[in-house]
């Protein structure tokens, strides 16, 4: 099964992280993975977004033209990717941001109030580790030990920092 | 009560690609502001940068082409000498005007091009990603000096308008910051000057713009405009540096 | 668009583009008056921009437009 | 890692000693790769050079002393290499050359593009000369293809480009590094290193005798022959009873497999040629295939420049068509799938033999 | 008058108003012409730029404004021109280049030669992008070419190489002057002028749409494929009975068709096809001769470059050898002659039809 | 009696293809004296360039590879930074380094580079035919100024000694002349100190030395020897231009 | 019929003009002609060469590999030529400078004090003139009318220099 | 090759290589004794190459030599 996810948000949301969170923790488990990110002249402090594909084939084309799952952390990544999703994908919204109505019918939504339950925890910056852990949940595309084991060996030994991350990551598990 | 501060009208009603705090939107503005004053709308053409400034044409409300990355002085030196009639400019990055571009600069100046460079040092790479510009400072951070510039290794910061005021052909050379209400104002009496000798035939001018990179620099806007002062100024003292116009300053 | 409102005794005031305006603050810095401030709601480009407190302080010295790189200021002076 | 700081440490753990570059997006990873690994390693290199042209002349000046050298740059960055290409490819002087192609022309677009083929395959600068040219399609074939870039410029003292693409740059995979980087690596015996105890030696091709400069030709010709029997490289796949065979290199290739698996899932018997090495062109290969397939999709993200090739190999034995995207747009394996099946119904296949 | 000052005084004639150039052998008489007769012209302008770069660039300039110019080169410096041309070639700006061709690669030999053949028709830049290219084979034609190549430039807006060789513009021939020059001409309606009364204009190609690109991309292939079907030139020399068609171009065409004449003599019936465009390349015409006639010897100063587009045109339908002497050697009629006695009792061709 | 000037060991026993009182040749001889009294043979690796001095490997008994027209400095960067043990020089004309090769100049300078620039100023391209160099005086007809270079058109001749002693990375930059038996001497000392600077690893070096072209300048040897003292040193004064080696002048 | 001819010497003997003064005079005869002077990284100040064809018919190459003449104004010339002119073909030796023996019986050879001529007849510099003079005769490609009226369009008003070219050609045509 | 001869008394003198000579005259306007002369023999590169009169004045100084481009002079000196 091919799987497809992009990541959307402001330049400073992590959306990125996001992105190579998911790879890592989706090669821990052997599959094949593609991690892609998007920039261009246009991205000058603007939105940012990266594509990840799990597959346990080959993978053909690391773009998603018709993802999955989308990830929106802003209200323009709702607006520029909403129409890409394919029908029974599954839409994760950043509540917190994002107020608009969704006026598709054949996808399903998850509403992650990503950044309250982020500045609930005490740290704000990791509003991205919520709705990282609601997608986990959600997509079941991996594991969310493997999700954890990814963020150790990402962030090496800064201990304080995993421990932020995994305290958020289960609160947006949780959530679901 | 009256307007007294309103969007140039050669600035196109778009928003800037710019990052924010970024100096290129400053300079563009200063520019539009110019040309409308100067009444050059109608005969100016402008060559913008690969950079990321490259977009400028969707701001600049007048002709305008894209150019091969480093060549702007060769192109335009094309325009000026086909049609001699067009106020001629390039807007350069410091990768583009002084590395690749070294010597379409300093060539276009020697032979006293009647065309203004608009130089915006902001001592990297912007477009691509924040590596070293020639103009990076010692012990600088960038992307391709990660422990720092080392100029033992990597060489120093070079001083293009020291180097070009050298030339002959060069009659008016100034370099400003867009950091203050003061010194964006000197900028754009230095871009006045400039297209001024352009306009009475008299040679190369250049005009290099101490910017802001936020970004790059890993700072918050304010700060990077701070450093321009404390840090980058050290380096690229501000000032005329070369003034053989003949004029002199009336106001 | 946001504050601009014209008030007799008042020496100046200023119009901020909540949509061009990207949240830089460096108008915040440069303001002699202090008249301005970080707003609590981002715009639709995801920027927190910045607000005009009309406190009658504001001179209309504009060099708050003058530093603005986005271009989002229109400065008014009576 | 991205594939761009794949082919970097491919590149070090092949024994580069020098790598010369200058930014350019997609493949600014790669100069940011070697500015933190080769930069400070004893015995080695890394400038970020004034402009591409600086930095090809400065690979053939390490090359000239026997190092092994890289530069890298995409699409207008190479264009300014040409004339250093032709040098480095007329003193038969070994480099490695990495283009993660961009739409062109002109400054055209950041996005991943196949438009550089015919530069690279048929000697972008002046005079006849050959390089040798690899086209990786994954993470793996990066790392795997930057090594033997590495090994035949050595072997055939030839400069090797390794035609890549800003998507194969910018996306990650997992990756298997199959060597550690060498401690040492022995210097050329033809290498300039001062002439010690030896007479000295030059390095040129310039002469006013056109017969002298006849002469380097013809043995570069006989060279580029022997590269032609030994190092041609494909991947085939499904080929065995396709009535349709798309011919695709790169990142085009990784996209058309896609396709074709679905195409096969619906019955279609498609299969694919990958040329590996897109110079020595695996004319050969595509000569045999067609004794048994008489249809060739040949798919490229360009307006159509390997189908040349294709051409020149079948002689007029089978039947060519094309699908190309140019630019810098990224073709989907349903959009392939598309195409292969419109073609695949056109021509009749679906019926018997 | 050497064939480089009759192409500068051509151009003169065409109302070239721009040249930029840069000293190499052997094309420096064109440089030098037009510094003496273009230099002080009024309304005109010669400049020595710092390089072939610069030059390439100063044509761009001039040409966005809509001036009729002109750079010239030989193969080193064409190979640096090839961002710049590019460039040209992407935003539809008319240009005319000159390659007065020598002895690649490297550095090599500053004899005639015709090693340029792939750079030239094939775009050696990157992107996807043609030029026209026009490839005269005597003084006169040197002249009349050169006139065409601004014609072409500015009713296709595109850049045109004439590709010469060393031979060509050292040697003298006498040469007719068909035109005068102008008085003025009339400013392209889409030059950058400053915009005055009318709305401001950019030309670029550079884009975050990848889409955009392609749109360019498709549009220039449309105009591409107007000029194979409107400007296809070619020569033909006692084709009709020929058993054997010798194709050259340039120079070679010209030592080729001397070879011919004695093979006549010697009751061979052997013609000659001249492509006078290499690219459009005259493939038509070959498929169309390739009903009569069976065997093609393709005939080259290089190593074999144009025989791949002979190849492509015949799709297996006829026979194809190749002669060719690289590196700037300068092969007899008589050795030509040789080539193709051989050829033609190997292939039997003396007996019957 | 004893031999007191013999050809150098290092000049190989081969007629020279320079033109008759050209400077070319008297530089090769001075730099083989030096090489060998320097004991450099066994490591020194030279450059040189298309030019009149492209056949210059066929007279020094050393290490030399041909390079690309303007790409010396980028060339001997490779070569240095691979192999720093060599000593590494170019050998490059007013055509070659100030023209074409400007930005490799400049930027192996600002790098410090530790190589070493001999550069031919002949003020003309003596190979190509005698067209202008970016060296070529005012008013001076070569066969692409055919009025006399015409400085508002043209520019005026560039002085690239003195716009590379602007940057830091070069520490020692001279002009001579092989005009007279002194100034011979001279070069001889110029080239001496620079190439000492590369062994002490300090810098990027350059010589310039204005060299007589009798052939393009259509002179006579005699004549054009004298030339230079009386029109050429004019515009490119002698002497030593920079000098941060720290090594005070012991004879 | 083809006729190929190479002038050849030092670079100040003007044996460039003698091939431009043949091309000349065979255009105004309405022949066709090709000249190829040569040149290279050798000849600084070296030898020089050039070769003219002249023919009724369109001219293949203007390279001679073997030529049917050859001017030797000098010692070198001699050397580097002698062996490419064609059997029966007619070699031109300036005498004055050249003393060599020629070796080759196929060959016609013409001896032309070409120097010492020119400096009986006052101007030293044409030496060449007297050598055209003399193959113009011998060769009889052009006529010396052709010859002359070449000169003077060369020339333009130069009447001095005209004259005392004119008298140069005349003595050598005269000698044979 | 030319004119050198060991005399007593003589403090130097030079050898002027006939062939390597291209009769640039250079030597002669340098040589403080005025001891060197044009031939009025072309060499066979075709040069008139200059001779050593050794009138017994030369000093060995080898300011010829130094001068000379083709390095076609070598000195003695005693
Ligand atoms: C030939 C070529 N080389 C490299 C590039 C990539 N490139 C685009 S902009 C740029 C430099 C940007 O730096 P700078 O000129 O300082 O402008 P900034 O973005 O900082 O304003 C480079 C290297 C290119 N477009 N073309
Ligand atoms: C790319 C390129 N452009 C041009 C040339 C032709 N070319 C050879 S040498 C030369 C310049 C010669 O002048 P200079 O460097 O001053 O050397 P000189 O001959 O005067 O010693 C030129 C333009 C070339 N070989 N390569
Ligand atoms: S990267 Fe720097 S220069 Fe570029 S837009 Fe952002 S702040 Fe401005
Ligand atoms: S106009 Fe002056 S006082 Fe008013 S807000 Fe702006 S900076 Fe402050
Ligand atoms: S300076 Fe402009 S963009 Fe920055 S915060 Fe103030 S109004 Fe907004
Ligand atoms: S042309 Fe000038 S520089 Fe070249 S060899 Fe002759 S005299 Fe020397
Ligand atoms: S050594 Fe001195 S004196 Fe003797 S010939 Fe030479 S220059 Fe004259
Ligand atoms: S200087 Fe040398 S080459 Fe010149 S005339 Fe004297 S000996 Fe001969
Ligand atoms: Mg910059
Ligand atoms: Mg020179």
């Amino acid at each position: 099964m091919l799987i497809k996810t992009i990541f959307a948000g402001f330049g400073g949301q992590g959306v990125m992280s996001m992105g190579l969170n998911l790879a890592q923790a989706a090669m821990l488990e052997g599959k094949n993975v593609t991690y892609l990110p998007s920039y261009g002249a246009e991205v000058r402090g603007g939105t940012a977004n990266c594509t990840v594909a799990v597959s346990d084939e080959e993978i053909a084309s690391p773009v998603a033209s018709s993802p999955d799952f989308i990830i929106a952390m802003n209200q323009p990544s709702l607006v520029r990717f909403q129409n890409q999703i394919q029908s029974g994908g599954v839409l994760f919204i950043n509540s917190s941001l994002i107020e608009a109505e969704i006026s598709r019918g054949d996808i399903d939504i998850v509403r992650v109030p990503a950044n309250s339950i982020a500045e609930k925890l005490g740290s704000p910056r990791s509003a991205n580790m919520v709705m990282m852990g609601a997608f986990t949940k959600k997509s079941n595309i991996v594991s969310v030990s493997s999700v954890i084991e990814g963020l150790k060996s990402a962030l090496k030994d800064k201990q304080k920092l995993i421990a932020i991350n995994e305290k958020a990551l289960m609160a947006g598990y949780d959530l679901l | 009560m009256r307007k007294v501060y309103t969007r140039p009208r050669l600035l196109k009603r778009v928003p800037f690609h710019y990052c924010p705090g970024c100096g290129h939107s400053v300079v563009h503005r200063v520019m539009t502001e110019l040309i409308d004053e100067m009444n050059l709308g109608d005969r100016i053409i402008g060559i913008p940068p690969p950079g990321c400034s490259v977009f400028a044409y969707h701001y600049f409300d007048v002709d305008m082409a894209e150019s091969a990355h480093g060549r702007g002085a060769a192109v335009a030196t094309g325009i000026k000498r086909a049609f001699p009639e067009a106020i001629v400019f390039t807007y350069q990055g410091d990768g583009d005007l002084a590395a690749i571009g070294t010597a379409e600069t300093i060539h276009a100046a020697n032979r006293g091009e009647r065309i203004t460079a608009i130089f915006i040092n902001n001592a990297v790479y912007g477009m691509t990603g924040g590596q070293m510009a020639p103009t990076t400072l010692s012990d600088q951070v960038t992307t391709t000096t990660p422990y720092g510039r080392d100029t033992k290794i990597e060489g120093y910061p070079i001083r293009m308008s020291e180097i070009v005021a050298l030339i002959r052909g060069a009659v008016y050379i100034e370099r400003t910051a867009v950091n203050s209400p003061a010194n964006i104002r000197k900028t754009k009496k230095a871009i006045r000057k400039a297209f001024q000798a352009q306009i009475d035939d008299l040679g190369f001018s250049l005009v290099e713009i101490l910017s802001p990179c936020p970004t790059n620099w890993r700072m918050t806007p304010l700060e990077s405009w701070q450093w321009i002062d404390k840090v980058m100024t050290k380096e690229f003292p501000l000032g005329v540096i070369k003034d053989i116009t003949g004029k002199n300053d009336a106001d | 668009m946001s504050s601009g409102k014209t008030g007799s005794k008042i020496k100046g005031y200023i119009e901020i583009d909540q949509e061009l305006c990207k949240g830089c603050q460096i108008c915040i810095a440069f303001c002699p008056k202090d008249v301005i401030s970080l707003s609590d709601k981002l715009n639709s480009s995801g920027y927190l921009p910045v607000l005009f407190n009309d406190s009658g302080e504001c001179t209309g010295c504009a060099i708050c437009a003058v530093v603005c790189p986005e271009v989002a200021i229109e400065v008014y002076r009576g | 890692m991205s594939g761009n700081s794949t082919i970097g440490e491919a590149a070090i753990r092949a024994g580069c000693q020098c790598y010369f570059g200058y930014p350019i997006t997609p493949q600014n990873e790669l100069t940011e790769y070697m500015a933190a690994h080769l930069g400070r390693k004893k015995g080695c290199s890394f400038i970020q050079a004034e402009s591409e042209i600086a930095a090809i002349n400065m690979v053939y000046g390490a090359s000239l002393v026997g190092a092994r050298a890289m530069t890298s740059s995409s699409s207008p960055g190479i264009s300014l290499k040409q004339e250093g290409i032709s040098y480095l490819a007329a003193c038969e002087l070994p480099a490695v050359i990495v283009n993660m192609s961009r739409g062109g022309p002109g400054l055209g677009s950041i996005s991943a593009s196949q438009s550089d083929y015919f530069q690279a395959t048929r000697g972008g600068g002046h005079g006849d000369y050959r390089t040798i040219v690899l086209a990786p399609s994954s993470g793996q074939e990066l790392a795997d293809l930057t090594h033997r870039a590495f090994d035949l410029a050595d072997k055939y003292q030839i400069p090797v480009i390794i035609l890549g693409d800003g998507m194969l740059g910018q996306m990650m995979e997992p990756v298997e590094f199959k060597h550690e980087a060498p401690e040492e690596l022995p210097i050329r015996g033809n290498a300039l290193r001062g002439a010690k105890g030896r007479p000295s030696r030059i390095i040129k091709t310039f002469t006013s005798k056109p017969t002298e400069l006849e002469e380097i030709n013809w043995s570069l010709f006989r060279r580029y022959q022997l590269i032609r029997k030994e190092e041609t490289a494909f991947e085939t796949f499904l080929v065995e009873d396709a009535k349709l065979i798309v011919v695709a290199f790169g990142i085009a290739a990784r996209i058309a497999k896609g396709a074709i698996k679905n195409a096969r899932t619906n019955g279609m018997r498609v299969g694919m040629l990958r040329p590996v090495t897109l110079w020595p062109f695996p004319s050969e290969k595509v000569k045999e295939l067609a004794k048994r397939t008489r249809h060739f999709l040949v798919f490229e993200m360009n307006m159509g420049q390997m189908i040349e090739d294709v051409q020149l190999a079948l002689e007029g034995k089978g039947e060519v068509s094309f699908y190309g995207r140019p630019g810098g747009v990224i073709p989907t394996p349903s959009e392939v799938l598309r195409v292969v099946s419109r073609l695949y119904h056109q021509k009749g296949l679906e019926s018997g033999k």
